[in-house]
């Protein structure tokens, strides 16, 4: 079992390092989504394992209970979306061996980071994720993506510096319980009496650091820019997996800091962050003029439910966030992986200049569409169920004030998503003929069909993957 | 050596920390600046031996040891290769100015006391009662990063953060656990190293390093 | 009590249809000794129907079937309303309510039919007759349904035999204030309804003003004879029904031959009476504009409501 | 396994079919098999429906893969009666579609997305729990916004009314979502039975009230909700705006009715004055509006939005009365809610049957331009005059008997000595009956100008008969409509029934009896009765044909003798300028008159133009504004991101800051 733990961190590095040293083109193809379907083999793996029995550690600071293995599963299966999905055809040159080998990484840091036990560690894996990133952004080298590369490193480097010294404290306050760790196990675990006062900063400020990963607003700033300006595959890996990683971290912290606090000093920062996380998006998906930026705060807008739904916390809200995570990672991929290729065809992300998408390039207009519909929220996608649950349970758990101003922020988002959607897809105009290149150029249609088919059909399902969420969603809430 | 001789020692080296970071509020040439953090790295590095011998603890030296390779050596130096790249000595004014940057100093002090009750009620001692100068190194780091308008400047207020983040970290606790320090200081150089490629970068698209070309992506 | 209710019926159906020509006739008699001319003489309308039924129908090319089906319905209509009404006695078939809604809306398939009929013949005018007059039908209704409903408040059923029936075991609420406001009411939607003066002239030649005239200018011969007999019927049933509600007495409740025959002279006298008070009025009256027309409607319909406001309070007490 | 769940089964199963056989059977036969598939699932919920009013049961629980409490589809009564009126509805309408669509709509996706709303339309009033509610409540939204667009590459026009759609119908599922998370929080259960105990009373439940009226007043088309009905009923293929506007709108319905009835019963008494004021306002704007239309599937959806308003307002003043204690009269108004409900899907899918039969002929939707089709297409004709009357409310129709219902429970409703009761039920009197009347002014209207007198365009002059399924669906629905005239009396003890109501029953099992009220109606004698004496009138008037016979002639008078060209007939804009004239204030239409004088002088006319539109008051004085606000505070908002990475980290430092202060305090 451990070696199933340490599969996806040896596979991640060696595929890395074969690609860097050897630069073969074969490598340079397919090393990220060998390296993803690695990741995703080994959560599926894990997930069973741990489904029949108890968690399953290695070495000490990895450790995997229901909530990482999920977790993994939703790295991999999203790394595999985007990374198939973005790959070119044959006629096009592969992509040089640095971006290859740095998606590895990337890869690789976020399987560190949800299978880490420590949370040290999983704050190093989510600052490797920036290293690792930082070039994937600025990869086109032209000025927009230099800027947002520097705007992306500072601001999340920055923002995950003050989540360390959220855990220093931690730390210190374990320290001053007598018993100095960093261990999530070992500090969720009741007979450890921690100091309030210094947890009730020491979570804050972890949550702050870790919200700007996640791109929780106000310290969102960075993500449009780099998800706009990143390569398609890169953008959709960043919103698909990257800010559900971090969010995945403000669980964890959130996990320590209720039993010593109660629910509500974390409540009060996550419903405050989600509700301004919403009211941005709303507010600046409504003039939108990018594709890819509106994307990017639409990603926002679901970060900020999700860190709504880990205000209300329990165990229904709590599953319905992890489930929406994985519908939202694969819908997103899927979508970004469409823009690119609209990006290839049309040449240019403008909404103002894409027209009649679906008589003119039907095979990026359905999946859009498709997408687009999962992300709004519609049945039978996985959003729709999670969206609702959440809602119930907020309603449930006293926080109905904040779920109605939520739902009419998200109503607004509807119109401002549908609208440009509506105006881009449909409509007769075909004026210009179709390139021949650019249907060739196209990339494979299997990984979204795949990915958006699972997002259709997950929220039918019945028998383990329920059992998974529950457990998790207790392993965090503590109550059965 | 005595508990006297280690607090007042202690406590010079918080003062160090302090008045630097100060200083790199207050002054806008950029190469005092690097110098200015390069002592401020030799002095964290003091910290760190000190509580090391103290506490008797060899790991700790050791990591002082890094400490002062990577602060008090290796970052200035790289910062000191980029500023003589790119040439520009001096920041422009900031976006705030020197008097009112110096006020929120002395607020943001007062800001840090208040934080850091928790921990000096928790344990009072020498070390503890300097810890808020490791808060302030973080605030001031964040005012330098969001006041300054020069790439390294901005390098340089991101160190001032993390210094004081390292502060903390010794003095509550004598450090997080070596793995996680190890991971952290290597995380800040490869970001630094990162930051310094991007600035060579700019240098060579804009001309110079000055953060106000970045204003291209916006809604 | 249906065998009863069957004779009544029949009883009702001839004596409107020979009786509304007649009372025609004796209005325009009336106007004319008004005006000072000599008059035409009551049995007028009668030779007018015999002439058009001894004529030729002319249809233009693209009216259809309604032109000549319409009057008929119209017709039947007409009569229909004749057995709903309580004219000459209060018998009632027990499943088919004499309801007023059901009433009126037996009354509003003539006017359908004749609306259609307007439409059909493809002219200018066909359509400007049919439009005034749907418009003025469609403002009336509420007033006809609202006064009869204040009416029916204190019998505690809309079955206008039973609030006749009411009205005649309680001869006080006769001239209580809150039937008289309704009858007002009741009488201008009669009038609106019916295409008298001041809504409509029914002895106009300018196109441009006709409403009821407008919409028959197509229809020639029998077709033309249809609907005047149609209006003229539903004119009378009409009128016999304010003449019931206003004086309910002598209207036959029982079924014998006397009772019956007592009822169809009170009937005679009640048209008589409201007929020439009618005419009479008429005379002094202009037409009034058509866009002032929904005034005198809201002013109604304020009477009948007011009446149905009155009527709870003293109800209610 | 029960018949009920038998017949949920077999209609997803049947959906399942109808989506593969519209995707991979051939374009030729997609249509036809694709249509006699959903037309089946509508059947099947038919009978479904029907077993439940006879009192079967049975549940089918939906797998989910949150920890949630159970989804469950298990229908009752009230459930029932509306999988009966919607199934057939579908089901006809499905059979029209079969020869209606050709072109864009045959697209396999029109077709599925066809079958699964045909699908959602059933199941929603299946749920008995608040998710499987919403779940395929929403289901039914995204089907029918596909089929809004399946015209896109025709007309420009479809976008934004698919827009307009889109966003009011999720407006309405935010509104129901959280009205209904505000009483399943209250009651701590999602499904409906636990809902039902919480106590009316209560600030939840009032919240939640509001709440979910909103949303099914929005999804039925209550003014001011109904904005997107007159845009996406007319941009959709007609038998699509059929099933839109006779089923789906009565979702919103049924919605009321499940919140009032089932969830929160005997409630305060402002609940069903809000109903009422809601029904009264929109009946009469909408009949309003659709008596000026001159866009025939505009005029009809208004209509549409007139006859819902009747429906709230029956409902309204069953709770009214019930609160009030007059139980006959409430239960008589409730039953007749249905009735209308009923009626009102048998006639209008009858007119938008027809009018599709007119697009489709004529390609023609604008009133103004036809004419003269009576003699041209003679079935569209009869059933669209059939339907025509059923909409006036004429006997004997559907709508005839479910007004007289309606009326006899208002004037019975108000034995009572309550001062309130004796003030709203004249008025609602007078609403109905106003609302009656311009009905008929609409109709005679819409039939009158399309299908008598002579063609206004050429589009109208070359029409012909539509085709064979289209004709056979249209005379199903016609015959309905007289049907349901002719024999209410099962129709009202099913709603009695359905209801849980004793006021209402059948008299010799054909004839309607308000027990409530002590009211009874037989159509069918009323109906003889009528016949024998048009009979009569007919008879003579044959007799007297034999004598003289009809002469046509080629000309109208026209004043003396000029030539009358089609053009100097009433159109529908000109038929209702004196109605938009007297209610100039409600409907301020635009109208702008240029004349043009001859040279020598300004007393002789040489030209005159004269256009009218009328708007809606309600879109440009509520909801432009609105958009307008938010399209600003979206432009003011860019400034937020305007690319200094100082001021990024500013926001950062900020949040830091407010977040070390208050943890420190």
């Amino acid at each position: 079992m451990a070696i199933l733990v340490l599969l996806p961190l040896i596979g991640a590095l060696l595929l890395a390092a074969a690609t860097a040293l050897t630069r073969a083109h074969v490598l340079r193809r397919f090393s990220a989504i060998a390296t993803s379907a690695v990741v995703l083999a080994a959560g599926l793996g894990l997930s069973v394992a741990v489904l029949h029995g108890s968690p399953v550690t290695a070495g000490g600071l990895l450790r995997v209970d229901a909530l990482s293995a999920f977790m993994l599963s939703v790295v991999g299966a999203v790394g595999l979306t985007a990374t198939w999905g973005g790959l070119a055809a044959r006629d096009v040159v592969p992509p040089d061996w640095t971006y290859s080998a740095l998606i590895c990484l990337f890869l690789g840091a976020m399987s560190l980071a949800v299978l880490a036990d420590n949370l040290g560690v999983l704050w190093v894996a989510v600052e490797a994720t920036t290293v690792a990133t930082a070039f994937l952004v600025g990869h086109n080298r032209t000025r927009g993506s230099l800027e947002a590369a520097w705007k992306y490193v500072v601001l999340g480097s920055v923002g995950v510096a003050v989540a360390f010294l959220g855990l220093v404290l931690v730390y210190a306050a374990s320290v001053a319980a007598g018993r100095p760790t960093l261990s999530w196990v070992a500090l969720t675990s009741s007979h450890l009496a921690l100091d309030p006062s210094l947890v009730k900063v020491a979570g804050a400020l972890a949550v702050l650091g870790f919200a700007t990963k996640a791109g929780l607003a106000p310290m969102h700033s960075w993500l449009p820019d780099a998800h706009s300006q990143a390569p398609a595959p890169v953008s959709g890996l960043m919103s698909g997996v990257l800010l559900s990683v971090a969010f995945y971290a403000i669980l964890r912290i959130q996990a320590v800091v209720n039993p010593v606090l109660g629910t509500g000093l974390m409540r009060g920062l996550l419903v405050a962050t989600g509700l301004l996380s919403l009211a941005v998006a709303a507010a600046l998906i409504v003039r939108q003029r990018d594709l890819k930026r509106m994307l990017a705060y639409s990603s926002i807008e679901h970060m900020g439910l999700l860190a709504l739904a880990a205000a209300v916390g329990g165990t229904v809200a709590i599953a319905a966030a992890l489930l929406h995570v994985l519908g939202h990672g694969l819908a997103k991929s899927s979508l970004f992986v469409v823009s690119g290729r609209i990006l290839v065809t049309e040449g240019t992300t403008q909404l103002a200049r894409i027209r009649g998408l679906l008589v003119r390039h039907p095979a990026e207009a359905v999946p859009y569409l498709v997408g687009m519909a999962a992300m709004l929220g519609l049945p039978p996608f996985t959003l729709f169920f999670t969206e609702v649950a959440i809602m119930l349970a907020g309603f449930q758990h006293g926080l109905g004030w904040a779920m109605t101003l939520a739902a009419a922020l998200m109503l607004i988002l509807f119109a401002g998503l549908a609208r440009p959607s509506i105006a881009m897809t449909f409509g007769a105009e075909s004026s210009e003929p179709v390139a021949a290149a650019s249907t060739a150029r196209q990339g494979p249609r299997t990984p979204l069909a795949l990915a958006l088919g699972v997002t259709a059909v997950l929220g039918f399902t019945a028998g383990p993957l329920p059992t998974l969420l529950t457990r998790a969603a207790t392993l965090l809430t503590g109550t059965k | 050596m005595s508990a006297n001789l280690y607090d007042q020692l202690v406590g010079v080296s918080a003062g160090v920390l302090l008045m630097t970071s100060v200083l790199l509020v207050w002054r806008r040439s950029l190469v005092a600046a690097v110098r200015l953090l390069a002592i401020q790295g030799v002095a964290l590095a003091c910290l760190v031996a000190m509580i090391g011998i103290f506490d008797h603890d060899v790991q700790l030296v050791a990591v002082s040891v890094l400490v002062l390779a990577l602060k008090g050596v290796a970052l200035p130096l790289v910062l000191d290769r980029s500023l003589v790249r790119t040439g520009t000595l001096r920041e422009e004014t900031p976006l705030i100015n020197t008097t009112a940057s110096l006020l929120a100093v002395s607020a943001l002090t007062m800001l840090a006391y208040l934080v850091s009750q928790p921990l000096r009620a928790l344990r009072p001692g020498p070390t503890t009662a300097a810890v808020p100068v490791g808060i302030c190194l973080v605030l001031f780091g964040f005012l330098l990063l969001s006041t300054r308008r020069h790439a390294i400047s901005q390098l340089v207020g991101f160190l001032v953060l993390d210094n004081g983040i390292a502060a903390v970290a010794f003095l509550t606790s004598g450090g997080v656990p070596f793995v996680v320090e190890l991971g952290a200081s290597l995380d800040v150089l490869l970001v630094v190293l990162i930051l310094r490629v991007f600035t060579a970068r700019m240098t060579v698209k804009f001309g110079a390093a000055d953060l106000d070309e970045l204003k291209e992506l916006r809604d | 009590m249906n065998a009863s209710a069957l004779v009544l019926a029949t009883v009702q159906v001839i004596t409107m249809i020979v009786l509304s020509p007649l009372l025609v006739g004796l209005m325009r008699q009336v106007r004319a000794r008004l005006e000072g001319r000599a008059g035409s003489g009551i049995l007028q309308p009668w030779r007018d129907l015999r002439k058009l039924f001894a004529k030729e129908p002319v249809q233009a090319d693209g009216t259809s079937w309604v032109m000549s089906a319409g009057p008929v319905v119209l017709v039947a209509s007409s009569l229909l309303v004749c057995v709903l009404v309580p004219l000459v006695g209060t018998a009632t078939f027990p499943l088919i309510p004499d309801d007023l809604f059901v009433m009126v809306s037996v009354l509003l398939l003539g006017t359908v039919a004749l609306a259609l009929v307007g439409l059909d013949s493809g002219s200018a005018f066909g359509g400007m007759g049919s439009s005034r007059h749907m418009t003025i039908a469609a403002l009336v209704e509420p007033t006809v349904l609202v006064s009869v409903y204040a009416l029916s408040i204190p019998v505690g059923s809309s079955a206008l035999s039973a609030i006749v029936k009411g009205r005649l075991e309680d001869p006080a609420s006769v001239a209580a204030p809150v039937s008289l406001l309704a009858l007002v009411a009741l009488f201008v939607a009669v009038v609106a309804e019916t295409g008298r003066m001041p809504v409509d002239n029914p002895s106009t030649h300018l196109e441009l003003t006709m409403i009821h005239e407008a919409m028959i200018l197509e229809s020639s011969g029998r077709d033309l004879a249809w609907l005047e007999l149609g209006s003229w019927i539903r004119l009378g049933a009409l009128l016999g029904l304010v003449g019931s509600l206003l004086a309910p007495w002598g209207i036959a409740s029982s079924m014998t031959v006397t009772t019956v025959f007592v009822g169809l002279v009170a009937l005679v006298a009640k048209l008589i009476a409201l007929g020439s008070a009618l005419a009479a009025g008429e005379v002094f009256l202009a037409k009034i504009r058509l866009f002032r027309v929904p005034e005198l409607l809201a002013g109604s319909f304020v009477l009948a409501f007011l009446a149905v406001a009155a009527s709870y309070l003293v109800v209610g007490g | 396994m029960t018949l009920v769940q038998a017949g949920l089964a077999a209609e997803g199963a049947t959906t399942f079919v109808a989506v593969t056989a519209a995707i991979l059977v051939a374009p030729r036969y997609r249509a036809r098999t694709a249509g006699a598939a959903i037309a089946s699932i509508g059947l099947i919920s038919a009978a479904t429906g029907v077993s439940v009013l006879n009192g079967g049961e049975g549940s089918i629980r939906l797998p989910v893969a949150l920890p949630t409490d159970p989804v469950m589809l298990a229908p009752d009564r009230l459930g029932g009666f509306f999988m009966v009126v919607v199934g057939l509805v579908c089901a006809v309408a499905a059979i029209y579609g079969i020869s209606y669509v050709s072109g864009p709509a045959t697209s396999r996706t029109s077709w599925s997305a066809m079958a699964v709303f045909v699908l959602a339309l059933q199941l929603v009033p299946a749920a008995a729990d608040v998710v499987s509610f919403l779940l395929f409540w929403e289901l039914m939204a995204l089907s029918s916004t596909a089929l809004v667009l399946a015209e896109y590459k025709t007309r420009s026009s479809v976008r934004s009314s698919a827009l307009w759609y889109a966003v009011m119908t999720q407006f309405s599922f935010v509104m129901i979502l959280l009205g209904f998370a505000t009483l399943a929080g209250a009651a701590q259960h999602t499904g409906f039975d636990a809902i039902a105990h919480v106590t009316p009373t209560s600030g939840a439940a009032t919240f939640g009230f509001v709440l979910l009226v909103i949303g099914f007043a929005s999804k039925a088309g209550i003014v001011p909700l109904h904005v997107w009905l007159p845009r996406a009923h007319p941009e959709a293929p007609s038998h699509v705006s059929a099933v839109m506007s006779a089923a789906m709108v009565k979702m919103g319905v049924y919605g009321a009715l499940l919140v009032s009835l089932r969830l929160l019963p005997d409630g305060p008494r402002w609940w069903g004055l809000l109903l009422i004021a809601l029904g009264a306002v929109s009946a009469v704007y909408g009949i309003l509006q659709a008596s000026v239309a001159s866009d025939l599937k505009r005029m009809l959806a208004y209509s549409t939005s007139e006859n819902v308003g009747l429906m709230f307002l029956a409902l309204g003043t069953g709770l009214l009365l019930r609160s009030t204690g007059v139980s006959g009269a409430s239960d008589a108004s409730i039953v007749a809610c249905l009735l209308l409900v009923a009626g009102h899907a048998a006639f209008k899918t009858t007119l938008f049957l027809g009018a599709g039969s007119i697009l489709h002929a004529t390609g023609e939707r604008d009133l103004d331009r036809l004419g003269g089709l009576g003699t041209r297409m003679p079935v569209t004709s009869w059933t669209f005059a059939l339907g025509a009357l059923g909409a006036a409310a004429l006997p004997v129709t559907s709508g005839f008997v479910a007004e007289w219902a309606l009326l006899q429970s208002l004037i019975h409703g108000a034995r009572t000595q309550d001062r309130l009761v004796a003030v709203v039920m004249p008025l609602s009197v007078a609403v109905v009956a106003l609302t009656a009347g311009l009905a008929l002014l609409a109709f005679v209207k819409a039939y009158g100008i399309a299908f008598l007198a002579r063609p206004r365009g050429p589009g109208a002059a070359a029409a012909r008969e539509s085709g064979l399924a289209m004709r056979f669906a249209l005379i199903i629905s016609a015959c309905s409509v007289v049907f349901l005239g002719l024999v209410p009396g099962p129709l009202a003890a099913a709603a009695a029934n359905a209801a849980g109501l004793s006021g209402a029953g059948a008299t010799r099992w054909w004839g309607i009896s308000l027990d409530g009220v002590h009211a009874l109606l037989d159509p069918v004698a009323l109906m003889v009765l009528a016949i024998c004496l048009a009979a009569a009138v007919a008879v003579v008037s044959i007799r007297a044909a034999r004598r003289v016979p009809r002469r046509r002639v080629e000309l109208t008078w026209g004043c003396g003798g000029v030539r009358v060209s089609p053009r100097m007939q009433y159109t529908a804009t000109s038929y209702a300028e004196p109605l938009s004239r007297v209610f100039d204030d409600a409907l301020r239409p635009e109208r702008d008159i240029v004349v043009t004088h001859s040279g020598e002088s300004s007393y002789l006319v040489e030209r005159v133009q004269f256009r009218q539109r009328v708007g809606d008051v309600v879109e440009t004085t509520l909801y432009r504004p609105a958009i307008q606000l938010i399209d600003r505070i979206g432009l003011a908002a860019r400034g937020l991101q305007n690319g200094s990475i100082n001021r990024y980290l500013g926001y950062s430092f900020a949040a830091l800051l407010a977040v070390l202060v208050v943890v420190s305090l």
